[in-house]
C-alpha cells in the first residue's frame, strides 16, 4: 500500500522529511508518534499527494510519488488536518451535499453521517460558527462519505470529547475491518484496547521506532 | 467535467447570495469609483462623454480584481484545499464552474455600472445598449483571465498584492478592445472588429485554463 | 568538441561583433539625410527590441512549454525559463530606454501614448511580475508550473506588441527595415551594420543568459550542499 | 504612546521589508495602473498633461487601498489579535504606529511614481518638485484616514471588499485636495490654500485617530 | 477573582452561554470540561473581556464586565487560545521580542523563555513554518513572559507532545503557587497527580457540575 525509500521532502530548503523508509500493508492501522515538529505531518502530506517528494523514492496505493498522477492519488485518501476541512461560509449540511455531489454519492446519504457525528442539531450553522470539536466532527462526516481506500488523520483526538474518541475508535476499527489502510497521527496512545496499531516513531524526520 | 462546472458555480453563486459582498460592498464600490474618476479628471474635462467608455473598463476591471480575490477566498485555507483536493474534481470543471460563477457576477455588476454610465456620464442610451454583446463577451473574458490568474497568485493565500500586478498587464488588451468597442459603438467605428478581439481572448483564456487549471492547482 | 569550442568562442565573438558594430555604426556609416547622427540609434534600439520581444522572451516562452510539457519536465528548463526572464527584463528596460533617449528629439517628449510604446512597457510589467510571482513561491515544483503558466500567457502579448504599429497606427515607426511587400528601405552598409547588430545582440543575449545561468547552477550546488548541512542537523534533532 | 508607536511601526515596516511585497508587487501594481489609466483615456487625450494630477492621486488611492489591506491583513487571525489585545497596548499607540508605517510605505511609492507621471505623462520637473510638499502631506493624511478606514473594515478579518467601499467616500476629499494643488503646482493657481486643505486633513484624522481607535480595536 | 451570576452571551441570536453562575477564588486551579460545543471556549473569551455579556453580571480581576473598561481586565489575562497567538510573518524570537518590548520588559529574558519551552533551535524560523505542537509551545512563551494574573488556557494540551504536557503541569503548578489563578479547559484531566483543580463541568452554556 505504501512503499517509502529513503524519502526526502524539502520545502524552502529545510528538510521536513530527511529520509524516512517505510512499508505499510493493506488493511492495517498504523499510529504515528514523535515529539513535536518530528515530521508527522510532513509525513502525512507526503503519503495525501499534498507536497512532493524531494528525493528517494515513494509509491503509494500504487502511484509514483515522483512521476505518477498525484491528482489521482489524492482522489484515493481521505485526509483530515489540523485545520477545518471544508468552506467556511456553507453550513454542515451545506458542505456535505457538496462532498457527496461531487463523488457522485446519493445525497440521502448525508442526514445519516450528520446523525453519526451527532451534529444533527448544527446540520444548518455555518461551519465557521461550530465549536472546535464539532468542526473535528464535520471533518469525520465528510470522511464518512469519502470510504477512500487510505485514511491519513492528523491527530484526530485533538479538541474531540470523550464521547467523540469513543466514537472514534470504533470508526477506525470499522473501517480497518472493511480493507481500507489508516494511518493517524497521534501523541496519545489510541484508546480503546480492541485496536492493535502498529506504532511508528518518528523523530528529527525519520522513522526511529517501529514496533507492533 | 460539465457536471463539476455546474457544482462548483452552484456553490460559489450560493456563498456569494449568501454574503451579500456583492450587492453591499462591490457593487457600491464599483458605483463609488465611477464617480470619483469622474471627478479625478477634473472639471477641466467637463465633457466626460469620451472617456466614459475607458473610465466604464477601468472601474470593471477594478471590480473584477476585487471578486477574483473573492473567489479565490471563498475556497478556504489550506486545510480546506487538501481536503477538496482529495476529492478529485477535474479541475478543467473547477476552472469553468469557477469563471461561470465570476462571469454572472461580472455581467450583473457590468449591467448596473452600464446604467450608472448613462446617468453619470451622460452615454447615449441607444448606442450603450447596443453596446451590450461587446460587454458581455469582453466581461466573460475577464472572469475566465481572471480565474486563471486567481489561481497562478496562489488562490488566495498569497497576499492580496499579487492578483493585482499578476493580472493587471493581461488584462490591459482587453480593456483597450472593450474600451474601442464602446466607443465605436457611441461614435461610431470599427465595432465588430474589437468585439471579435474581446472574443478570441474569451476563447484563448477559456482553452488556456481548460489545458492548465490543473496544473497550478496548489500541490 | 564542437560544443566545447563554441561556448569557448560565445564571449570573444560576442565582444568582437558589438566591437565592429559600434565602430561601423559611428564611423563608417553616413549620417541620415533627415535625423543626422541620431539615425546611429537604428544600430542600437531596434536590435536591442529585437533581442528583448523575440529572442529572449522566446526563449523564456519555450523553455515554460517544455516545461509544462510532461515528457521534457524538467527543472533545467524551469531554470532557463528563470534566468532568460531576467535578462528580457533588463532587454525590455534597454528597449524602453534607447527608444526614450530617440524619442526625445524625434517626438519631442520621452514617452508618447503611443500603442507600441505602451505595449512594450506593459511586457515590462509583465517580466517583473513574473518576477514578484516567483519570489511569491517557496515550493519548487509549485513555483516552476505557476511561473510557466504565466509565462505562456505573457507571451501572447508580444505579437500585440509587434502589429501594434500596424492595428494603431500611431508615432512609432513602422516596419522600415523590411515592409510588407519585402522591398528593402534601407541599402549598403547601414543594411550590413544593421544586420551585425542584430547579431551581435543575439549573441549578447546567450551569453548574459549562460552566464546567469551558470550563477544559477553555482547557486544549486551552494544549496545542495547547505541542503547535505541541513539533512544532518535534521537527522540529529531525533537523538537526545 | 510614542513608545508604543515607534513598536508597532518598526514591526509593521520590518515584516514589509522581509516580504518585499511592495517592492515587488505593490510598486510594479502602481506604474501598471499609471500606465493603464493613461491608456484607458485613449488617444483622443493626446495632451494628457491636464489629467496628470488626477491620474497620479487616482493609482495612489488605488495603491493606498492595496498597502491598507495589507496592513490589516498581517495584524493575522482572530487568535492573534486576542493575544495582541491582552498585551494591553495603548490604542493611540497603535494607531500611530500603524499609520507611521503606511505613510512610510506611501511616501516612498509615491516618490517613485511623481518620477513615472514626470516621465509618462510629461509634468513638467519643476512644477512636480513644488507639489512634493502637498503630495508628503496629502499621502500622510491618506495613510492616516487609511489605518482608521483598515480597523473599521474588520480588521483584515471580514472580506476585502469592504474597505474600498468604505474608504473610498472618504478619499474623495482628499484626492480632490491633492489633484488641485498639484495641479495649482504645475499650471499655477491657489497651490496654498489646497495645501492647507490636506493639512486639516491630516489633522484631524490624527486627532481621531488617537482619540478614537482605541472604541474600533475588536471587542 | 471571578464571580459571575446568570450570565449569557449572545452572537448573532445563538446564546453560547445561557446564563451562568460561577464563583473562582485567587491563587487557584480550575478546570472547565464538558461536550464540543458546550461553551468552553466561550466562557474563556468572556473571562478574558473578548466578548461582551448580554445579560447578567460579572467581574473579573475586580473589572466589571458590564460597565468596566475591558481593555485594562484584558491587560491582566494570558491567553491562550485554539489558533496561533502570533504574528505568522515573524520569527519566535521576534514575536518574543515584540511582546516583551510591548511589556516594557527586558529583552534579555527571551533567549531563556525559548530554551524552557525548547524552541530555541527554532528561534529565526517564521512562526508560521512551525509545526501544530511547536506553534503551541510559542503561544506558551508568549504567556510566560507575560506573568499575568488570570491565565485562561483553551485545551493546552492539544498538539502538545508528551514532555510539553508534563512541561505545561510543571508551569501550571507553579504559576498556581506564585499567586494566579489559572482556568484551563480541557477534555482530558490533567496528568500530573500533584495538581488538584476544581472541575467545572458545561453543557448547553449552563454549568452542570462542579467538584473538588
Ligand atoms: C520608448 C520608446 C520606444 C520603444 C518602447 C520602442 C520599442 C520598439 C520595439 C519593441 C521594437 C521592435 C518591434 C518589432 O520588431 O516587432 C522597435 C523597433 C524599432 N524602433 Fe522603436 N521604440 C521606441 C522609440 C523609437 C523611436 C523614437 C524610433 C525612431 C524614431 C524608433 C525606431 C524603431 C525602428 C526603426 C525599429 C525597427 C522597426 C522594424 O523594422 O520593425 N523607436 N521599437
Ligand atoms: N523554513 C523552515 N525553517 C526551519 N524549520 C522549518 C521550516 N519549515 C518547516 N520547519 C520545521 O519542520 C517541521 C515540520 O514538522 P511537522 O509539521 O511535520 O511536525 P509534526 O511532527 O506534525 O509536529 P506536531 O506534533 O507539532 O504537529 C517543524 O519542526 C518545523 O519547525
Ligand atoms: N450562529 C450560530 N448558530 C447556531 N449555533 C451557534 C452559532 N454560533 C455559535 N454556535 C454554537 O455555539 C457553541 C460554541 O461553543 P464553544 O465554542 O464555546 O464550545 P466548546 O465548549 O469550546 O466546544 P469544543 O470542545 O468543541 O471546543 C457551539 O455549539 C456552536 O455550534
Ligand atoms: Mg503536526
Ligand atoms: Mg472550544
Amino acid at each position: 500500500m505504501v512503499a517509502l525509500s529513503d524519502a526526502v521532502v524539502l520545502v524552502g530548503g529545510f528538510p521536513l522529511l530527511s529520509g524516512v523508509n517505510l512499508e505499510l500493508s493493506v488493511t492495517s492501522l498504523n499510529v504515528v508518534t514523535g515529539a513535536n515538529g518530528a515530521g508527522k505531518t510532513s509525513l502525512l502530506r507526503l503519503l495525501g499527494g499534498l507536497v512532493t517528494l524531494t528525493s528517494g523514492t515513494g509509491v503509494v496505493c500504487g502511484v509514483d510519488l515522483r512521476s505518477g498522477d498525484l491528482r489521482e492519488l489524492r482522489r484515493r485518501v481521505g485526509w483530515l488536518g489540523h485545520e477545518g476541512s471544508f468552506y467556511d461560509d456553507l453550513s454542515a449540511s451545506e458542505n456535505l451535499t457538496f462532498a457527496a455531489k461531487a463523488l457522485a454519492r446519493p445525497t440521502s446519504e448525508i442526514a445519516g453521517v450528520l446523525d453519526r457525528v451527532e451534529l444533527s442539531s448544527r446540520a444548518t450553522t455555518p461551519a465557521k460558527q461550530l465549536s472546535a470539536g464539532q468542526r473535528r466532527r464535520l471533518g469525520l462526516a465528510w470522511l464518512l462519505l469519502r470510504r477512500s481506500e487510505l485514511w491519513l488523520l492528523d491527530e484526530p483526538y485533538a479538541s474531540l470529547d470523550d464521547e467523540g474518541r469513543t466514537f472514534f475508535d470504533q470508526l477506525v476499527g470499522d473501517v480497518v475491518k472493511s480493507g481500507a489502510t489508516v494511518v493517524v497521527s497521534a501523541h496519545d496512545p489510541l484508546r480503546s484496547s480492541a485496536l492493535a496499531p502498529r506504532t511508528i516513531t518518528l523523530a528529527g524526520g525519520l522513522v526511529v521506532g517501529d514496533h507492533l | 467535467m460539465i457536471r463539476v462546472a455546474w457544482l462548483v458555480a452552484a456553490k460559489d453563486l450560493r456563498i456569494e447570495r449568501r454574503s451579500r459582498v456583492l450587492l453591499w460592498q462591490v457593487l457600491p464600490f464599483g458605483v463609488m469609483a465611477l464617480l470619483l474618476s469622474g471627478l479625478a479628471l477634473g472639471a477641466a474635462h467637463a465633457g466626460h462623454s469620451n472617456a466614459a467608455p475607458g473610465l466604464y473598463y477601468l472601474v470593471m476591471v477594478l471590480v473584477a480584481l476585487l471578486m477574483i480575490n473573492r473567489s479565490q477566498v471563498i475556497e478556504g485555507s489550506p486545510g480546506t484545499r487538501a481536503s477538496v483536493a482529495t476529492l478529485g474534481l477535474d479541475p478543467a470543471g473547477v476552472f469553468l464552474g469557477k469563471a461561470l460563477a465570476l462571469a454572472v457576477e461580472l455581467w450583473l455588476t457590468g449591467v448596473v455600472l452600464l446604467a450608472g454610465a448613462v446617468l453619470v456620464l451622460h452615454t447615449a442610451l441607444g448606442g450603450t445598449l447596443s453596446a451590450l454583446p461587446s460587454v458581455v463577451v469582453t466581461l466573460g473574458a475577464l472572469a475566465a483571465a481572471g480565474t486563471l490568474y486567481g489561481a497562478l497568485s496562489g488562490g488566495g493565500q498569497g497576499p492580496a498584492t499579487l492578483l493585482p500586478v499578476l493580472s493587471l498587464p493581461a488584462f490591459a488588451p482587453l480593456l483597450i478592445a472593450g474600451e474601442r468597442s464602446f466607443s465605436a459603438a457611441l461614435y461610431g467605428g470599427a465595432l465588430l472588429q474589437w468585439w471579435v478581439i474581446s472574443l478570441v481572448a474569451l476563447v484563448a483564456y477559456l482553452a488556456i485554463g481548460i489545458l492548465l487549471y490543473g496544473v497550478l492547482e496548489e500541490s | 568538441m564542437i560544443k566545447q569550442l563554441s561556448q569557448r568562442l560565445l564571449g570573444p565573438v560576442t565582444l568582437l561583433l558589438l566591437a565592429l558594430t559600434f565602430w561601423l555604426g559611428l564611423w563608417v556609416t553616413p549620417p541620415d539625410k533627415v535625423q543626422g547622427n541620431l539615425a546611429r540609434l537604428l544600430y542600437l534600439h531596434p536590435a536591442v527590441a529585437w533581442v528583448a520581444l523575440y529572442v529572449s522572451f522566446g526563449t523564456a516562452t519555450i523553455a515554460s512549454a517544455l516545461y509544462l510539457w510532461k515528457r521534457s519536465r524538467s527543472l533545467v528548463m524551469d531554470r532557463v525559463a528563470h534566468c532568460a526572464m531576467e535578462v528580457s527584463t533588463v532587454f525590455i528596460l534597454l528597449t524602453l530606454i534607447t527608444g526614450s533617449i530617440w524619442g526625445r528629439p524625434t517626438w519631442g517628449v520621452w514617452w508618447a501614448w503611443d500603442a507600441r510604446l505602451t505595449s512594450t512597457a506593459i511586457l515590462g510589467v509583465f517580466t517583473v511580475a513574473y518576477l514578484a510571482l516567483r519570489r511569491a513561491n517557496d515550493d519548487a515544483e509549485l513555483r516552476a508550473r505557476r511561473s510557466a503558466v504565466f509565462a505562456i500567457i505573457a507571451a501572447i502579448n508580444v505579437p500585440i506588441v509587434h502589429f501594434s504599429v500596424d492595428w494603431w497606427k500611431t508615432l512609432h515607426q513602422g516596419a522600415t527595415v523590411f515592409t510588407q511587400d519585402g522591398n528593402l528601405l534601407v541599402h549598403g552598409i547601414m543594411l550590413w551594420t544593421l544586420f551585425i547588430s542584430l547579431v551581435a545582440f543575439t549573441l549578447l543575449f546567450f551569453w548574459l543568459l549562460r552566464a546567469r545561468y551558470r550563477l544559477d547552477v553555482l547557486r544549486g550546488e551552494r544549496d545542495q550542499a547547505s541542503l547535505e548541512e541541513a539533512l544532518v542537523q535534521r537527522r540529529r534533532e531525533g537523538v537526545h
